[in-house]
């Protein structure tokens, strides 16, 4: 099969969306003549033409806001954001405007947005722009939030996120945008709400989505030569959470340890542990293992920076503590 | 002065302005007459009243209980709602805050379908979901509804923009208080709708308050249609205490927004007679404030015009109130006998698509 | 013990502190001439004038970013937010200015302000004015997160929010300004970080906090009569988290529910939840139990707002599904 | 025209101003001679070349994985920051955005604690923690450094509202892009500082682009300074590529706001030589367009001016860039020589009273 890169994989979802529905549009900040901060729209606005491909400001809630109003009438805005960092700016767009408009208005209407761009560390960046900030969206119902790991998680989840009649929140991991992996060239998408096993194991679960998945790989290849045999749930989606996914694959294990990208407390890591902890209480011989970044703001230091974002090693740790192996 | 500032040729009354006639200006009237025509006018003073019976009697049902949380009563502003949307057309969009159930009525919405909603029951507008501050009617092309000062502004200028884009031709009316004008989700909004040329007219309810806040007191500039100087954005000031006046002002902003696919930023001079919200005493302004401006109230103002004119007499205009009194009342017990909604309904209408278990 | 009003404990927590400390003063909507929207600053404007009493516009952001920058340099400023639904607003500020100030310039300052105000249901208020968002606090490092439940308790914290060198996020449940209770006449502070048992038991632990702290109470009042022995501990500091009262508790009885007002997901009561579940797995006999607002926005109707609040059955439904009897 | 607007006697260089004589406008920089003197004039020209040659050289520490994450260059702008705090005392406060290396050197901090702090060293003015982005010195009253565009906005008018509060006499510079205009933060807190006349300047460094986005293709207005007559307040254009206009023009409104406590919003005319960041290739603009602007490059036209005016000669040039050329060199061998912050660096700096474990 063809081997694409993901930032690639993003742009067919959405060229593709387009040529399909004249009501899907993209805008944000450089997605049209610069094609894109992080080059995912590239040749969209020469393919699509400025009415579809539109540059704004840096007004995070505004253009939310504007996406989010003609979604209500019925359009399908994507509305990229920079970073996810940023999208704090528009958050009371996104929750008290998006994920509420039909429950208020008694199931008239429907708000079918999706707002994605780059989410987590991107690199030495610092701070303000290294956050992995998925629990605010998955805290808030109205919402649907997906984090694709692969080229062809990307395509196939982004298509249907702009396909889905409800706000959909779709996170990028800044650092997987240049990776490369296989990617058909016939249509597919990807259903709402359905995990995937990354990689079949007996042993231990890992439950775990965007980046973390290529570190949870890792660590399992690590572990499978000291001959512990690991099973890699993607999530994929993370509102709705695929319980039946989790499930399946604990009551095989026994074990599990979810490892996510970002900070510990209120966390979707940690309202995943507690489903498990509390769902699937009998089946559990050793506590849920977390993996996370530290409980602090992100140092530009790159020699602390890997000190604070989880890694192989600490998920090679985790899974043995959860196994009782040391 | 920018040069895409409109100005009226005649000063709004503003707030307090002692010993001015009770009736309206001759000249704006005289000539809505010609243009509009008496059945035209009447309709316009009908729904000003219908306006004012409906709020007058949702305010007594709060107080016996009916309705509950938060319920905010466009008394004093319906020249408003009334002058702005009867230059309107049907495929037109109305958003507006919370203060909303003047807009809602005017824009054609049932009053029974309102008064449902405040009452909580199935048969509202919103199914009951809603409540005051979130009216909504796809069909009547009414969008809510909002309680957060500000939020709506972006939102209609999206709705604009879907309009713009998929060549409607439908205007947008988006309804803002004076307070709102200070949040950053305005001037968002504004910068994008003018240098996108959304068919969008911004409309300050500007009625001098912001819950007991004069606006005096917190808005560096107190020519408010200046901050569409920002955005290179028409603007002009509006007396919203003249229904024709009113009706005039937002003509032009409409045809505006309708012919050239421009943006208005309005100023509209209104005052609230009421508390912010059945809560408040409103001791934040003096007696001779209110009293003043209610001396001066816009559907007596009309009434006297009217009258004086002879575009209606004293046995209609009887006839008229007790035919709105009987449809509030009409529009109360249909409220009262609807059923609230059914516990199934709690987990409903949250998502389109939507087959997983809740938590 | 003299009795009075939680919103007048809180004012007296604030004039004092006020009078204590010429650094600290008090703004945001309606809090000078109007005496705050729910009357928690009434007299302070006679009592300290316009430059320590301001009102603001209504601009959330604008003005949380104006209280932290006077914080930055020394200042100690109470930012009333009218309520938290409001502060998503001024989330940026927050979460990207506040929480992280200190560590972006090694140390070099600190930013002592309160972020204070109402959250939770105020009844009947509908979906965009009636959220619980503890959560969006408790996941930030950087900040501290604390929420009363009675007017000892709130006084007695504010006091030490305002003194506290970080940023302190204080929500005030809006039902309960109206509530009374003891407060002594003489000076005293509640420490950060420290849980109070409010009704000791043998049976089973809830763990909770604000308002669910009362319902609670009325749970446990009628399981004792049931046989069933209820501790209560209400936590009052959500962020840091006293885990040593908890594994306390928890050691004594074995079986533990979390109640919050807010949804589910992603929220304050997953993570204490999970933290349980993982570092008490050997002490637990039962599931953790969670009890929580429905998975959806707040309706108007107030026939269903009470189906989608946490209340008493649900409580003592679920004490009695950890002690498994039923 | 408003009334406060402020109106320089002379017309800024704009960009792409074909043919313009590359030297200083005479009268401006005549009367500077006279009210600074020759070494003053000497001072600001070396601390201009000194961000210049810092600048330079960071670019290249970049390019060799010394600095990571983002870096932005000040190349062209030193006129901003020189002329600006040339007229600033040491009480006075400056908060930036993260093209702030210009300013941080500019308001006295060490070029070796900056230099550290892009190589992500512990001797760094943030211990390595902030980089680039992130420079903080509280001693010289440099608060930051911002990652996100206008969020500093408020917080500057907070500085500023300390400063008054407390009687410092004090004032505040704000620094930002031309693209922060358009956030809601700007608006908000343009609005508060004007009503509560807080000591601060609101300093757009107007370089004509945010990113790649042309401020012609994303603001409705392009005389952006109107942007003041939302609030009522003060403002003026200044011509940030000449030093002296620069220098008068800040320091017009720094008295205004020590002396009246009142608020200024300016527009800086200036333009940078580099992308947006180390990344960029800034292909959004002509070749000719920046040859251009090149060709006037500040720092060579002061040059000029100063030769020809006989303020200083070749040779003390020359020697003077060697020095500056010597103490970046410095910088970076102290950066180089740095050690890295200590592992145990990672959990310090969250809170001041912080006495529980993390996680
Ligand atoms: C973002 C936000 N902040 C604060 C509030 C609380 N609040 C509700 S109405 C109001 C006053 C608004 O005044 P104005 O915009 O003038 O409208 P009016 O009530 O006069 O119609 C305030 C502060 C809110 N609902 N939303
Ligand atoms: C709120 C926010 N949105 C987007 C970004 C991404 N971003 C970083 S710099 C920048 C352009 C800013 O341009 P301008 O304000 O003109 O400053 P300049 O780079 O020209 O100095 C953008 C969009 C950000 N950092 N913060
Ligand atoms: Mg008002
Ligand atoms: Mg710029």
């Amino acid at each position: 099969m063809r081997k694409i890169l993901f930032r690639d994989a993003l742009n067919e979802a959405m060229s593709e969306e387009m040529e399909r529905d004249p009501d899907v549009f993209l805008m944000g900040e450089e997605v049209a003549e610069y094609n894109g901060a992080y080059k995912c729209s590239v040749g969209m606005l020469d393919r699509f033409g400025p009415k579809r491909v539109i540059d704004t400001p840096i007004a995070e809630l505004g253009f939310a806001g504007i996406g989010i109003g003609a979604a209500m009438v019925g359009m399908k805005p994507i509305v990229e954001m920079m970073t996810f960092n940023f999208a704090i700016l528009a958050l009371d767009q996104v929750m008290n405007t998006a994920a509420k408009m039909r429950y208020m208005s008694g199931g008239q209407l429907s708000c079918p947005v999706v707002i994605r761009g780059a989410g987590g560390a991107g690199g030495h960046l610092g701070a303000q722009h290294s956050q992995s900030l998925e629990a605010q969206y998955v805290h808030c119902p109205g919402l649907k939030v997906m984090m694709p790991a692969t080229p062809y998680d990307a395509k196939g989840m982004l298509k249907t996120a702009i396909r889905d009649p409800d706000p959909v929140i779709f996170i990028e991991s800044e650092i997987l945008y240049g990776s490369e992996g296989e990617v058909p060239e016939e249509e597919y998408t990807i259903p709402m709400g359905v995990a995937d096993v990354k990689r079949e194991g007996a042993d231990c679960t890992i439950i775990t989505w965007s980046r973390m998945v290529h570190f949870s790989l890792d660590a399992a290849a690590e572990l499978a030569e000291q001959g512990i045999d690991v099973e890699v749930v993607d999530l994929r989606t993370l509102r709705p959470l695929d319980k039946e996914a989790i499930r399946k694959s604990v009551k095989k294990t026994n074990r599990v340890v979810v490892v996510e990208e970002g900070w510990y407390w209120a966390s979707v890591g940690s309202t995943v542990a507690d489903f498990i902890s509390r769902d699937l209480f009998d089946h559990l011989d050793a506590p849920v293992g977390r993996v996370h970044q530290r409980d602090i703001p992100m140092p530009y230091a790159y020699n602390l920076e890997p000190l604070s974002l989880p890694n192989k090693d600490n998920i090679v740790e985790a899974v043995k503590r959860a196994c009782y192996v040391d | 002065m920018p040069e895409n500032q409109t100005v009226s040729e005649e000063k709004p009354a503003s707030s307090g302005s002692n010993g001015a006639a009770p009736s309206l200006h001759g000249a704006t009237a005289a000539k809505a007459r010609k243009d509009l025509g008496d059945e035209k006018i009447i309709a316009m003073y009908r729904q000003m009243l219908l306006l004012r019976r409906f709020e007058e009697v949702a305010g007594r049902q709060y107080q016996m209980g009916k309705i509950k949380g938060f319920c905010h009563l466009y008394i004093g502003q319906e020249p408003v709602a009334v002058g702005s949307m009867s230059g309107l057309e049907e495929k037109d969009y109305v958003v507006a805050a919370y203060r909303e159930h003047g807009q809602a009525i005017a824009k054609g919405l049932d009053p029974n379908a309102v008064m449902a909603e405040l009452f909580a029951k199935s048969t509202g507008c919103s199914k009951g979901k809603g409540g005051s501050m979130h009216l909504f009617d796809v069909e009547k092309r009414f969008y809510g509804g909002w309680g957060i000062v500000g939020g709506q502004i972006p939102t209609a200028a999206g709705v604009a923009f879907a309009s713009k884009y998929r060549d409607e031709g439908a205007v947008v009316l988006c309804y803002f208080g004076d307070g709102s004008i200070h949040q950053g989700a305005f001037h968002e909004a504004l910068n994008m709708a003018a240098k996108w040329d959304l068919p969008c007219v911004f409309i300050t309810e500007n009625n001098k308050y912001a819950m007991g806040t004069d606006i005096e007191r917190i808005s560096a500039i107190l020519d408010i249609q200046q901050k569409a100087v920002s955005y290179g954005m028409d603007h002009a000031q509006i007396d919203g205490k003249d229904i024709f006046k009113a009706y005039y002002g937002f003509k032009e902003a409409i045809d505006r927004a309708r012919n050239e696919s421009r943006p208005t930023f309005l100023d509209v001079i209104t005052y609230r007679f009421r508390g912010h919200s059945m809560s408040d005493p409103a001791k934040y302004r003096t007696k001779e404030e209110l009293q003043d401006e209610m001396d001066h109230d816009p559907i007596k103002r009309m009434e006297t015009w009217m009258l004086a004119e002879g575009v209606i007499d004293e046995d209609a205009l009887k006839s008229m109130d007790k035919e709105i009194k009987d449809e509030v009342k009409a529009a109360v017990k249909f409220a009262e006998d609807s059923p609230f909604p059914d516990p199934s309904e709690l987990t409903t209408d949250v998502y389109v698509e939507w087959n997983w278990d809740i938590e």
